[in-house]
């Protein structure tokens, strides 16, 4: 097993807002290894944009940031700005959520992606423009666009522009927040193949945050599961896709339209004032009276696999996911077959 | 599903307490309050000068010209021998008055007309712009002849001159800034609402674009100022001796090197009422609901 | 761009031993020909290019100019002069009885403003004209004002169109450029004393302050028109010399005698026993001036009257008049009324070159006024506006700068004559004396008819004369040998030398 | 008769700031929505899907083409003439992350439809907001804050939310769980389709996900290159 | 965009138009008789009621106003500007005489005014709230208060006096440029350098800066290509108004530093009623301005793409 390229440990990040302190990771802790893609799910506003934005300090002055981020022997909370600049974007990319914000409204596209060769690599401007050209077809966009605006662009194009920009020096650690969102099926596979094919290529890490569980099982090595800014579940990627064990991450598989479409009632929790007990325990299906009253830490269990709840610890596990709900069969054979196909 | 999920309650509380932050966050604004307070210290100059001001502020005594500030004369004494501190006080309502009357008719209107401008487009831009045009390359004394020509003097014929030719820079300013606001996404989600423009005009673009509006205000009331006292030798009002900031400015002129606290000290007034103002427009800009400011990045 | 060496402030001062003057002007000269009056401080230009026939000495006596002698054969309607010879226009053309016809006969301002009289200029031989008038009138004193000279045919290019100045004067013109310098070089062929300058340099500077300033630091030798409150301090200052001389101007406030309240002469003289010009000119001019008190002109002006007894202050006479005409406050306000009406009375200032001076006077009479029941309201207004106030009468009074002086010859009478266009005054005994006045040529007869008017304004205070102005020019330490004289354009600059550190 | 009828509709952009250049984005398009009815539409990234619900409500300027709602021609319509469309023609955008004012808290955001279609009472105003926002899964908590502050799936959510409250008669749904994760986008799948039920609601459904598509959809056209090359 | 900068320039002649038809009103309701004052100015006090009449009937003032527009219109269109009615000099040599010197002022104290502003206004927007940006805004504010009059006595008192480092006065070197531009330059700057800050300050709040960021650009690659080109917006506005009023000629300035700039000229002429040097001046200031001000809506363009004129989708 390689080591840790970066490691997170008890990270709290919280936000000060009118209506009370959120907090958005309360108590993070995982490890990203050399070469590894981590798959980092959830539920919507649960805290992983504000992890991966953590990991580089990217969050805005009102944040407040516990805990440690360590990147090779590296304490990045602590680093100097300076340090941190020459992480960013070289070391440690980052591809953002939301493209249509994130990108400059008044410089062309094409300008954009340069810049970052131009910047980190220090080449002339004609060459530089060439390889942005290059990286634009990469992901799908003829090069003769990269001189159009971000407005002239289509949601999925922008997304894929962002995609470019991500992996336009390669990387060793890439963050990618939901790089394949809003693509047709067809593009999507091809981006997730270009990025995965880069990261491995260049061995290099990635912190894949996804709501796409099929893409997260298929592409990642492990996958994190988090819930109401905590990691509830962790483990290799088949194990969590086939045989979840966490009752959220049963939930969340469940819910795929593709697997019954399965709702659960209830809300997501508040992270103001957080439910007591366990965070899932007012929606969850197998909850008992402990349930309420007790916070799980989160434990390992056998072969890496980590759980933040009292079901494992009483060992009655084996009641809750009886039967794989979501094999990856179908996943992988995907890109032979084309299911995503029409 | 037995579990009572904590049932989240607008109450009227909540919702009160929330509608008002932007009051309690520019009363946090230190900045902000002090601002305030120094306008509130000039009105009450303003409106209790006679009982303020030590002396009277027409009042001549040859004999004592030019003084020094003392214990008598706090400011000292200007050419004819009256009390600048009594002058500086009584001048308050007329420079205040002028600057703050002009300042708020110009921004209102010259806004109103730049957002028409930059949101509506087309023609009524074109009209709307080539007017400004037309107003911006007249020079400003053409401008105040004719007032002064059409209105005869008096203060009103001041403050409509300064107006008539202060608003077409807020115009343009707001124009700019709608030009570029009109076609950002959250406009367009807010045209598919099907609202009125002037709707759209004063929810979504006037708050993105207050600021320069807030800054040029703020520091428009010294220009009015002394541009007030540039009007007054074309007959528009503001006679000597009426005391007024701008023009003892410029009387004091030619004591500048013998004599300077016959400029500084209404130059001084000028300064605090834009300190005043300014104080006052940052806490209403922070106040007017910004976005988390993210340029400070987090540790 | 011109030269780099008076680029800074020391570069007027390290000429070395160069004569090269270098004087400050208050405006440029915008027209060097006579269809069109040498207005601001072009005169002090012109005065060194060129001459007139007769010309005042520094104490405003008249004395030869381009003409040696002078004669009127038939009490003032006809003046032959008998011209200076050997004297050479600038461009080497000879002056004689021709270019004095030239100067005299066809020129549209000269003819129509103060010279309208004169009805035909004619040579008599090559050194003699004569000048044939339609009334009598001392047409010498007329002719020692500089605003029309005489010029050279040269002027003129075949067509008719002005070209470039050409004159007797000590300097020629080199070259202008406009609102910024004008520079002059010698008349060798001067036909008097030469200049010890080999070049005057007059560099336009509008603002006093400026002015002074440029002197302080050298980049000016001289300045004219100091302003009052600088005086002092420049006095004070070492090199800079101060040149002070009474001139031919009196500041006065004019008051509008057709309209109540100044259609009443107790009115007027109320105020003029109400203001003070002694503090007038000690407080506000800084003592620059000599207090008037109703002197209709300035103890320098021919005929002068030196027993004339003016007003001095006395503020319960000044009371006593107004409540005699019948105002008087009734309601208790402090300003006096009268049938309803309260004495409330607008002062007319005009902007400008005497605003500074004028300002500060006018709160000051404002002040003093107050004092004595009258309210007065002070409107600073440009020319124009000034011109309509006085067509449609809707004034008080206007306080005026002095005006209507042509050298020592009180013309400036003429200002409170029914024909006069600026006039709100209108009595037929006044206007009676002024034409007789004009038209004598004897000196006894006129001195006394002057002196009479002189009274009769005391009297009648058709306008309150306040301040006699004082010309004030600094030299900087390297000017030497000036000395200022009274005539205007008091900017002679014979024996004047430079002599540089 | 369909509620929404589009004919040979055409949306060319004309970029350039000093060479022309045209971008036929959408190129004579038809279909039509019956009232009740899904039409999903999927297609390729940048094949002209955003432009033609922009265009069908009139966002945009349609090229030419008319677009026939109720029985109304709306292409030709300008400003106030659309004003009564204002609650009965919606869209969910695809950006939620710039639709929304930033200036905006999120409560005005979803309150702003309803203050001005004067839908609610000033007092019933905020019981309606509570609602909508518990039937998208927010938490009351988010109501007082900015849009920056708010995750992207939330924001998604609020746009979501600000559109039902409408309860317009037809709405362009341009991938409206794109951000969402499967729990949450079932759950608001759900009460679109429950919505859709109850009320007759037509939408537009703009999706990649095919069994999504597939699941909400009567009809779903397949669009490439600004055409509609078939429907399924 | 050529179509519409055709439009626009199309346009000028209608800003034009404007323009000298209210300046010739104007001039005409400003109280007193153009004649009696022109008359004053050419033939000086001694004035004979003959002499206005002569005059106003050779200078055709007494046709009615619009006629007389028109009159001067139909000259205009043949290219003659006429003569002064003071001086008889040409008015568009007399003109053409002054504006170079405005012009380089104009461009010389914009520039000082930008050289100081942005480096102010980006400082004190990146040290938001520290020292620095408190003493900007403090400096700043000091210099809007301070009328152009007495900042221009002061600097040449202190430069040109006390230190001897510049001339105090006139037109031709280089030295001769600092001290008008700096006078005039700081007061423009201070409302430039608050508008810089705050427009700056708004737009590093936004995502793409982060995001720039985190592409591991430097500050200063991120101030320069990111934020500053999208907070250019209002600065770009204000300075070109400003050029556009600095075009105009600036009396004041002109006068104490004896500039001689079309600024004088035109107050000079208004005063003296001098109508076809007034319609000349006010032409040319017209004509620049609205040049200016289409510059500034080109930028606009440039600055922000989304911002295009021909079409409006
Ligand atoms: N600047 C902020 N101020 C206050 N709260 C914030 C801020 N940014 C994020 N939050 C809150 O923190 C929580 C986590 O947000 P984050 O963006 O990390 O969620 P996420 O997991 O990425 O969700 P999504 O999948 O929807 O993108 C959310 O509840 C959000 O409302
Ligand atoms: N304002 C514009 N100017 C020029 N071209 C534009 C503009 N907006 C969009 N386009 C182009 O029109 C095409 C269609 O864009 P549209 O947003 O409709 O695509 P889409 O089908 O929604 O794609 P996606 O699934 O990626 O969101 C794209 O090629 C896009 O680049
Ligand atoms: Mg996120
Ligand atoms: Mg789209």
């Amino acid at each position: 097993m390689s080591s840790p390229i970066l490691s997170i440990e008890n990270l709290n990040v919280s936000f000060k807002t009118s209506k009370g302190i959120v907090k958005a990771n309360e108590d993070v802790s995982l490890q990203i290894r050399e070469g590894e893609i981590l798959g980092l799910i959830g539920e919507t506003g649960c805290g992983k944009t504000t992890l991966g934005k953590a990991i580089l300090r990217l969050l805005s002055g009102k944040a407040k940031l516990e805990g440690k981020i360590m990147y090779r022997d590296k304490d990045l909370l602590t680093l100097p700005e300076k340090e941190m600049r020459l992480l960013r974007g070289k070391e440690i990319g980052i591809i953002l959520q939301n493209p249509s914000a994130c990108l400059n409204p008044v410089l062309s596209t094409g300008k954009q992606i340069a810049e970052i060769y131009r910047y980190h690599e220090i080449m002339g401007k004609k060459e530089a423009e060439k390889k942005a050209g290059e990286m634009l077809e990469l992901v799908g966009i003829s090069s003769s666009r990269g001189c159009d605006y971000p407005h002239q662009f289509s949601g999925g194009m922008l997304q894929r522009v962002m995609v470019a920009i991500g992996l336009a020096i390669r990387p060793g650690l890439l963050i990618a927040d939901e790089p394949t969102k809003g693509l047709d099926p067809d593009t999507k596979l091809q981006i997730a193949e270009l990025i995965v094919g880069l990261v491995r290529k260049e061995n290099a890490s990635m912190l894949l945050i996804t709501h796409d569980l099929e893409l997260a099982g298929r592409l990642a090595d492990r996958i994190s599961v988090m819930y109401a800014g905590e990691i509830v579940e962790m483990g290799m990627a088949e194990e969590i896709i086939s045989s979840p064990k966490h009752p959220y991450t049963l939930d969340l598989l469940r819910s795929l339209p593709g697997k019954g479409f399965g709702t659960v009632s209830g809300h997501p929790p508040s992270l103001v004032s957080p439910p007591s007990g366990c965070r899932y325990h007012q929606r969850c299906r197998f909850r008992f009276e402990a349930c309420s009253l007790a916070h799980p830490a989160l434990r390992e269990l056998e072969g890496e696999r980590f759980i933040r709840c009292l079901l494992s610890e009483k060992g009655r596990r084996k009641e809750t996911a009886a039967q794989p709900l979501l094999t990856l069969q179908p996943v992988l054979r995907c890109s032979e077959e084309g299911i995503w196909r029409c | 599903m037995t579990d009572v999920i904590e049932k989240t309650e607008i109450t009227e509380k909540a919702y009160l307490a929330e509608k008002r932050p932007d009051l309690e966050e520019f009363g946090k604004n230190k900045l902000a309050v002090s601002g305030l307070m120094l306008i509130a210290v000039l009105c009450i100059l303003a409106l209790f000068a006679p009982e303020i001001a030590p002396h009277d502020p027409f009042a001549q005594k040859l004999d004592r010209r030019l003084l020094s500030p003392s214990s008598e004369y706090p400011f000292g004494t200007d050419e004819l021998g009256r009390c600048i501190f009594s002058r500086v006080i009584y001048g308050t309502r007329i420079s205040l008055g002028i600057g703050l009357l002009v300042v708020a008719v110009t921004s209102v209107a010259g806004t109103a007309i730049g957002l028409t401008s930059g949101y509506r487009g087309g023609l009524l831009d074109e009209v709307l712009m080539r007017g400004v045009d037309i107003v911006m390359a007249f020079p400003n004394i053409i401008l105040a002849l004719l007032i002064a020509g059409l209105l005869g003097p008096g203060f009103s014929s001041v403050v409509l001159a300064l107006a008539f030719t202060q608003w077409p820079a807020y115009a343009r300013l707001v124009r700019g800034q709608a030009l570029s606001l009109r076609k950002r996404a959250f406009v367009e989600a807010a045209r598919a609402l099907r609202p009125s423009g002037f709707y759209i005009m004063r929810k979504h673009i006037l708050p993105n674009c207050m600021e320069p509006i807030i800054v040029l205000g703020t520091l428009e009331i010294a220009h009015v100022i002394i541009f007030a006292s540039a009007l007054s030798f074309l007959g528009l009002g503001i006679q000597p001796p009426v005391p007024e900031w701008g023009s003892m400015l410029k009387a004091g002129i030619p004591y500048l090197r013998t004599a300077p606290h016959l400029t500084f000290f209404p130059g001084l007034m000028i300064i605090f009422t834009v300190f005043a103002f300014n104080f006052a427009g940052d806490g209403l800009r922070d106040s007017l609901g910004q976005p988390a400011d993210q340029e400070v990045l987090a540790r | 761009i011109g030269e780099d060496k008076e680029g800074t402030a020391q570069g007027a001062g390290s000429g070395g031993s160069s004569q090269e003057l270098v004087v400050g002007l208050g405006s440029d000269v915008s027209s060097w020909y006579l269809d069109t009056f040498a207005a601001g401080d072009a005169r002090f230009v012109w005065s060194q290019v060129y001459e007139t026939l007769v010309r005042l000495d520094s104490d405003l006596n008249i004395t030869q100019g381009l003409a040696e002698s002078w004669q009127t054969p038939d009490n003032g309607k006809t003046w032959i002069f008998h011209l200076r010879e050997n004297v050479t226009f600038h461009d080497g053309t000879p002056f004689d009885a021709d270019s004095v016809v030239f100067s005299y006969s066809n020129q549209s301002y000269v003819r129509q403003a103060v010279l309208k009289p004169v009805q035909s200029v004619e040579a008599i031989d090559n050194y003699t004209v004569k000048f044939v008038l339609a009334k009598p009138m001392p047409l010498p004193y007329y002719l020692t004002h500089v605003a029309w000279p005489v010029m050279g045919p040269g002027c003129l290019d075949s067509e008719g169109n002005f070209v470039k100045p050409v004159g007797t004067g000590p300097f020629k013109f080199e070259t202008q450029t406009k609102d910024q310098e004008i520079v002059l070089t010698r008349n060798e062929a001067y036909w008097g004393e030469k200049s010890l300058l080999d070049k005057v340099t007059f560099k336009v500077v509008p603002e006093a302050a400026t002015r002074v300033i440029a002197l302080e630091t050298g980049e000016v030798d001289m300045i004219i028109k100091v302003p009052e409150y600088d005086v002092k301090r420049l006095e004070a200052e070492e090199g800079i010399q101060i040149h002070r001389k009474l001139t031919t101007f009196t500041d006065f406030l004019q008051f509008n005698c057709d309209k109540s309240p100044f259609n009443d002469t107790r009115v007027r003289q109320s105020i003029a026993y109400a203001i003070d010009t002694e503090s007038l000119v000690n407080e506000v001019l800084e003592g620059i001036g000599e207090p008037a008190g109703g002197r209709p002109y300035s103890p320098v002006m021919m005929y002068s009257d030196p027993d004339l007894e003016t007003y001095t202050q006395d503020l319960d006479k000044a009371k006593a008049l107004l409540e005699e005409a019948g105002w008087k406050d009734s309601d208790g306000d402090g300003i006096r009324d009268k049938d309803g009406k309260s004495l409330h009375v607008t002062l007319v200032v005009s902007k400008g070159v005497w605003a500074a001076r004028h300002n500060p006077m006018a709160q000051v009479v404002q002040g003093t006024l107050r004092e004595i029941g009258m309210n007065l309201e002070i409107q600073v207004l440009d020319e124009g506006a000034i011109n309509k106030l006085e067509s449609t009468g809707d004034f008080g009074m206007i306080l005026r700068s002095g005006y209507f002086v042509w050298g020592p010859y009180p013309k400036h009478f003429f200002v409170h004559h029914s024909a006069s266009p600026y006039s709100h005054y209108h009595n037929e005994t006044y206007d009676q004396l002024v034409n007789e006045a004009d038209m004598t040529v004897d000196v006894q007869e006129q001195e006394e008819l002057y002196h009479s008017l002189q009274a009769f304004v005391i009297e009648e205070v058709p306008a309150y004369y306040l301040v006699h102005e004082e010309k004030v020019v600094a030299t900087g330490s390297s000017v030497k040998g000036y000395t200022i004289s009274s005539e205007d354009p008091w900017l002679n600059l014979s024996g004047v030398y430079l002599e540089r550190k | 008769m369909a509620l929404l009828k589009v004919e040979n509709l055409k949306k060319y952009y004309y970029s350039g700031l000093f060479k022309k250049e045209i971008h036929r984005a959408v190129d004579g398009v038809s279909f039509d929505i019956g009232r009740g009815e899904t039409l999903g539409l999927v297609g390729k990234s940048g094949c002209g899907k955003s432009t033609l619900g922009r265009t069908v409500l009139k966002l945009l300027d349609p090229t030419s083409g008319s677009i026939f709602f109720d029985g109304q021609d709306i292409s030709g319509l300008k400003g106030s003439d659309l004003k009564n469309l204002g609650t009965r023609m919606q869209i969910i955008f695809q950006n939620p992350e710039s639709c929304l004012n930033p200036r905006m808290r999120i409560y005005d955001a979803i309150a702003e439809p309803l203050r001005l279609h004067r839908l609610f009472e000033r007092d019933e105003e905020r019981g309606r907001i509570q609602e909508l926002i518990e039937a998208v899964s927010l938490s009351e908590e988010l109501l007082f804050r900015y849009p920056r502050e708010l995750s992207g799936g939330q924001l998604q959510r609020v746009a979501i939310a600000r559109v039902l409250g409408m309860k317009p008669e037809f709405i362009v749904a341009d991938e409206p769980t794109s951000m969402l994760d499967p729990l949450v986008q079932a759950q608001i799948l759900f009460l679109l389709k429950k919505l859709q039920t109850e009320y007759r609601i037509s939408f537009l459904f703009i999706s990649h996900d095919m069994r999504v598509v597939e699941w909400m959809s009567d009809k779903v056209a397949l669009m490439e290159g600004g055409k509609i090359i078939g429907f399924r | 965009m050529w179509e519409y900068i055709a439009k626009r320039l199309a346009m000028v002649s209608i800003v034009i138009a404007g323009v000298t038809l209210v300046a010739f009103s104007a001039m005409y309701l400003a109280p007193g008789d153009p004649a009696e004052v022109i008359a004053l100015a050419r033939y000086g006090q001694d004035l004979s009621a003959g002499q206005i009449e002569t005059l106003r009937e050779a200078e055709g003032l007494d046709a009615p106003v619009h006629v007389q527009y028109l009159i001067w219109i139909g000259h205009l269109l043949r290219l003659d500007f006429g003569k002064s009615l003071v001086t008889s000099e040409d008015v568009l040599v007399e003109i053409l005489q002054k504006l170079p010197a405005t012009v380089e002022l104009a461009v010389a104290s914009l520039l000082i005014s930008l050289l100081i502003a942005l480096p102010a206004g980006i400082l004190s927007a990146l040290r938001k709230n520290t020292l620095l940006d408190n003493s900007c805004m403090f400096v700043s504010l000091v210099g809007v208060s301070v009328p152009n009059f007495w900042l221009g006595l002061l600097l040449i008192w202190l430069f040109a006096l006390t230190l001897h480092m510049l001339p105090s006065f006139g037109y031709g070197s280089l030295k001769h440029f600092v001290l008008p531009a700096i006078t005039l330059g700081t007061s423009l700057a201070a409302v430039t350098a608050r508008l810089t800050r705050a427009s700056l300050l708004e737009v590093m709040g936004q995502e793409y800066i982060v995001a720039a960021r985190a592409r591991g650009l430097d500050e200063r690659t991120v101030l320069f290509r990111h934020a500053l080109k999208n907070a250019l917006l209002p600065v770009v506005t204000f300075a070109g108004m400003q050029f556009g009023y600095l075009l105009g000629g600036t009396v004041i300035v002109e006068t104490i530093f004896s500039w001689p700039g079309i600024g004088k000229l035109l107050v000079d002429s208004i005063f003296a009623r001098d109508f076809s040097m007034i319609q000349g001046c006010v032409l040319f200031i017209a004509v620049l301005f609205s040049l200016s001000s289409l510059a500034v809506d080109i930028l606009y363009a440039v600055l922000d793409p989304r911002i295009r004129y021909d079409r409006r989708d």
